[in-house]
């Protein structure tokens, strides 16, 4: 499967690829939830992309801080936020991880340094440079992990931040995850230079492209990257090449690409490719797969279950969270 | 007659405008492939070619920036920015140039571009994508501010807004675009910088526009059961701000009730307070009151959403506590 | 007593925060090695080392959004914007991320974070470099907004800020950086959010901050030699707004007047009006008014700014006007 | 003198020497008045830098349009303002460029398509794009160029304003005044990668850095990509390297930079530069260089003397220009 192989082995592949099941179902269930209408708001959804949010998390720890986009359940389940709570916020309930506040687009877990879930594109890069600067001045043995979409490139919050990174060579590890489209604009209508990790490069970050399909090469990437920044080397940099296999959200229409392109990009999906590396060599019974996808519905079905008869927040407490309850001056 | 929505009826100003004029092409991010965030560009690249419906990157200062030179350099770019919320990363833009080039330059430059973006709450998106910063706009000086909040405005006003040599920034609030309703004539549209009385009342004036234009003409509908007859302003223009509209309707009615979107703490509702607190106090048989959004982020949560925005009820509530006696006097501070 | 300048008032206040507290740190565009924009941090580069005073980049959003996430990130950034006219460029950080994300998070997350600029007009340097936006912040929840007026507020009020768990804007206006004064005892200093009575008197009430206090001071003192006994209310902090002590002073003198650098239409002074309109209508015997800048684009000759700016004269002819029985009338709306 | 000579002739090199001079003491006039509080607000002045206004405004015709920065005197002098309206605005009179309303950071002259005086770091390149975009679109053959510090390129507007140009292959020519320094902050200190010119480069622009003191190269770069730019090849970066003699504005006290630093580079100035070389090949004489001076010096005393007489618009006229006067709708 891939050149850059770590210390793989039969469990972690596994693990993998669990996580990896859990993303992809968790999202196809919030279809069916949007169209029952348990869920609402925007929904972006990961599908294709499993393999970067699930590789990348390998290589940090509960000190690591990390920060993704409005299509950030997978990294939030990858994390390690429970799904009750995930789901619990999608539904708008008082137990969801952000008190039913934030919704899909806003997951939070502080307890995990997991700080969302930004619905502003380019909007937390700026943020995950002060986290890691903290970091560097509190002298936590820390780095900060923050993901974003090909689209995001071309803002100016992007550029400013990937120049503050490396001026001040703070712990960051910037991922791209370049799906080729941003919303209905593809990759050549976005940017004058497609190559994504030529232009972090410009700014002298270590930077590099990888299969973003694959998920021992983007855990394999992301495991080097991190040893370095931990090293003292500064920011690093990897453009992921991947897909979505749905559209950009729930009210898309996709007239901008064709479904060739789309089926094209599924057979080198993720999950198909671990899964068919896994048989091919030997290293995963039919059994063992359905265990899977027993135990990750049975955690999604439990996930809902607890998400409906959840309590909502009482409306008296509205103005809760607009500023810390404390008394000062 | 047959109905259009709001959508259809922006969509149909746009592209009359295209038509008429050589100089008009719109931009924004995904106006064209994707059909827009909000489908109102829909079907319009197949219509004008991508010289005329340009996809614009993910670049906000930047693609509204090159907006205001283009009409500098002689076209009549009508920018779209998909909603308000990313207007802040334009807005060195907006105020810095749009709004300013005219008068630094004595009168040289003239900036004729039109920004439309989306706006307001309501569909549980949450604090970074619900805001309502028109009074944020309608405080600078140079830029026009249009709301149209009635399928004729939203066919109409752009053509007055690509007509106007100054910048011009149009709102349109996202619940209103599956909004239907029959077109009125062309002729009957009031010039933009008027205000209009959608309905004539004696009791109180409800002034408003936009996005809470029909939750205003809601509660007057049900005041009217209720005896109270409420006559409701819609602004449509902030900025010129049509003064002598509400003082008239505040001075027929001695009651002014302000319905806006936006939070209550220095929104465009305080100054249409402040005009008449400053030009019409004696026109007051109560205090002016205010229903707006409440002053917290909005929340994702539906019920805690619709919580934070103004409703036709509390309207309602308002109103008729309003009508009673002595109701004028003094609440506790906020 | 030996005096001492608002600028070296602000700057002892830096000095202090960063002598205290490991945590806290000075970042902006020349805050070091150039000695502040405005010389306010001048010499702190050296008694502080590099490490705490951050010459940033020019990238508003860039290192304001990292000042947040600093904040975040358990630091306590004292994050200066050179004037308030490029924060514009950070407002995206600003009201999308420091304003919500305690709120988004469900409480989870605070933003210590303290963001200093300059603002105001005055020293003939056009219209980009001249905005009050004072009003524009004061309507984010999420953010409170200090305005400190006095040598004694700009000495202290930076501690309370810091001591703050939330995001805190605090505004300096470039006139008052020379102004001089003995500085007052730290236990005189009122809690951050309590506006104050800088002079009292029962005639009328002159509301403002900032900027325009000195203003509203003078003009106060030249309108007892009229005869007309003037309190200023010195509001401090415009997020939260102390409405308690705008109410309770119009309760005694029956006339508001606000003076407000920023134009008239939608800025912080239509708040304070819409406030009393709303709260204290029948305290009030005029009509209240509002002292602003012109609805212009901050010209750059001598004498146009001038004009376009709050004024002490002005101030008196309002104030004057006001005392004269029917005065209060209707004017023509503007 | 230079290894990119052009048709350089004397007449011609005596007339860049007198606009260089122009502005050189044009400048230095501006000290005097400004400490005699004629000129007020910020003045910052384009001393040890002429050399790249002059040699680029040699590319320009008239269809062509300028932008520039608040450090802009030499621009509008260079471009063809003269000096009368020039010296007016600054005093803040009504015959001014801009009306007296734009002082020294604003001066327009639209007749000459030269839009400013931006006083936002970085703000004036998106209208640069803009009014490329509709020359572009108007089929008009004209170039626009766009003047800004080596400061300018942290900001996101620069990112953005740079990937839109060459996305829609725009008609700009981009003029990087890099003088080491914005305001205090030496470029180390604002920039990761100070290579400009290659950051420039991973937009996919054409791209490269000359020796700004040097006024024949700075034309003749100017005159290769101008020629390129009309021949639809795009927009164009030029980063010219040079140094500014004074302080930043009237206010700096240049803590930040030493004397030896400054006196180093003024031997390389680029007048100094240039009359070394007419000397040394016997191209001027003395009295050349003495009439070209005081013909200079008799169009300031005339400029100075004509904008004190002249009179202060009216405040009466105080919201003109805030609008277009006309009736509609
Ligand atoms: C500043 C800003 N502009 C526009 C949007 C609307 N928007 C949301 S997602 C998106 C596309 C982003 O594409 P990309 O960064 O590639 O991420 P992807 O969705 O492909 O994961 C757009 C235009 C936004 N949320 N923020
Ligand atoms: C957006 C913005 N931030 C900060 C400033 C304040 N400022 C004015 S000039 C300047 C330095 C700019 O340096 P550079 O771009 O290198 O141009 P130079 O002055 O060296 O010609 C700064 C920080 C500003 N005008 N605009
Ligand atoms: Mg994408
Ligand atoms: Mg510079």
């Amino acid at each position: 499967m891939s050149n850059n192989k770590l210390h793989v082995n039969r469990i972690h592949l596994h693990f993998l690829l669990k996580q990896m099941i859990r993303i992809r179902r968790f999202e196809e269930r919030c279809v069916t939830l949007y169209n029952e209408e348990k869920i609402r708001g925007f929904l972006h959804l990961y599908n294709g992309e499993e393999a970067i949010a699930v590789g990348v998390m390998q290589a940090l720890t509960a000190q690591d801080a990390v920060l993704a986009t409005y299509r950030e359940h997978g990294h939030a389940l990858a994390r390690g936020l429970s799904m009750d709570i995930v789901m619990a916020e999608m539904f708008g309930k008082a137990s969801g991880c952000s008190g039913g506040r934030g919704g899909s687009m806003h997951l939070f877990d502080s307890s995990q340094r997991f700080y969302g879930g930004s619905a502003i594109v380019a909007g937390a890069l700026p943020i995950a440079v002060g986290i890691a600067l903290a970091d560097k001045m509190l002298q936590n043995q820390a780095v900060t992990c923050c993901f974003f979409g090909d689209g995001a490139v071309a803002e100016g919050e992007f550029h400013e931040s990937l120049n503050l990174a490396k001026l001040w060579q703070l712990p960051i590890l910037f991922i791209c995850e370049n799906n080729l489209y941003a919303m209905g604009t593809a990759l050549e209508l976005e940017q004058s230079n497609q190559k994504i990790h030529l232009k972090a490069a410009s700014y002298g970050l270590a930077s590099q492209v990888i299969d973003g399909m694959n998920v021992v090469d983007v855990e394999a990437a992301a495991k080097l990257a991190c040893s370095a920044i931990r090293n003292g080397a500064g920011p690093h940099f990897i453009e992921c090449q991947t897909y979505r296999f749905r559209g950009h959200s729930m009210f898309d229409t996709q007239l901008y690409r064709n479904n060739d392109e789309v089926e094209q990009w599924k057979k080198k999906g993720p999950l198909i490719q671990l899964t068919q590396w896994l048989k091919d060599n030997h290293q995963i019974e039919s059994d063992e797969l359905q265990a899977i996808e027993l135990a990750v519905d049975k955690e999604i079905d439990a996930a809902v279950r607890s998400a409906d008869a959840a309590e909502i927040e009482p409306v008296e407490n509205l103005l809760k969270h607009v500023y810390t309850e404390v008394s000062h001056g | 007659m047959d109905k259009i929505t709001f959508r259809e009826a922006s969509r149909a100003g746009i592209a009359e405008a295209l038509k008429d004029d050589s100089r008009v092409f719109l931009i924004g991010e995904d106006v064209g492939r994707y059909g827009g965030c909000y489908a109102v560009s829909k079907g319009l690249l197949d219509s004008f070619g991508a010289q005329r419906i340009i996809d614009a990157p993910l670049a906000e200062a930047g693609f509204v920036g090159a907006g205001i030179g283009a009409a500098i350099g002689g076209m009549r770019p009508i920018v779209e920015i998909m909603t308000v919320n990313f207007s802040l990363l334009a807005l060195d833009q907006i105020i810095n140039n749009a709004a300013t080039l005219r008068h630094m330059s004595g009168g040289q430059i003239s900036v004729p571009v039109v920004i439309r973006m989306s706006c307001g709450a309501g569909k549980q998106l949450a604090a970074q994508h619900s805001h309502s910063f028109e009074g944020l706009y309608a405080h600078i000086p140079g830029l026009k501010v249009l709301y149209p909040g009635t399928i004729g405005d939203a066919r109409y006003m752009l053509k007055m807004a690509l007509d106007d040599p100054d910048p011009v920034i149009i709102f349109e609030h996202v619940m209103l675009y599956n909004m239907e309703a029959e077109l009125p004539e062309k002729q009957t549209i009031a010039p933009m910088e008027k205000a209009v009385i959608r309905r004539t009342g004696h009791d109180l004036s409800i002034i408003t526009w936009g996005g809470c234009l029909y939750k205003a003409m809601d509660a007057a509908e049900q005041l009217k059961t209720l005896g109270i007859d409420a006559e409701v302003v819609d602004l449509r223009c902030l900025r010129p701000l049509d003064r002598v509209t509400i003082l008239d309707s505040v001075r027929r009615t001695h009651k002014a009730l302000i319905v806006d979107e936006s939070w209550k703490s220095g929104g465009m509702s305080a100054e249409v307070s402040a005009t008449i607190a400053e030009l019409g106090l004696w026109y007051l048989d109560a205090p002016i009151n205010r229903v707006c959004s409440a002053e917290v982020p909005i929340p994702y949560a539906y019920h805690l959403e619709q919580a934070s925005l103004p409703q036709v009820a509390q309207i309602i509530a308002v109103a008729k506590q309003m009508m009673e006696p002595f109701n004028a006097s003094i609440r506790d501070p906020l």
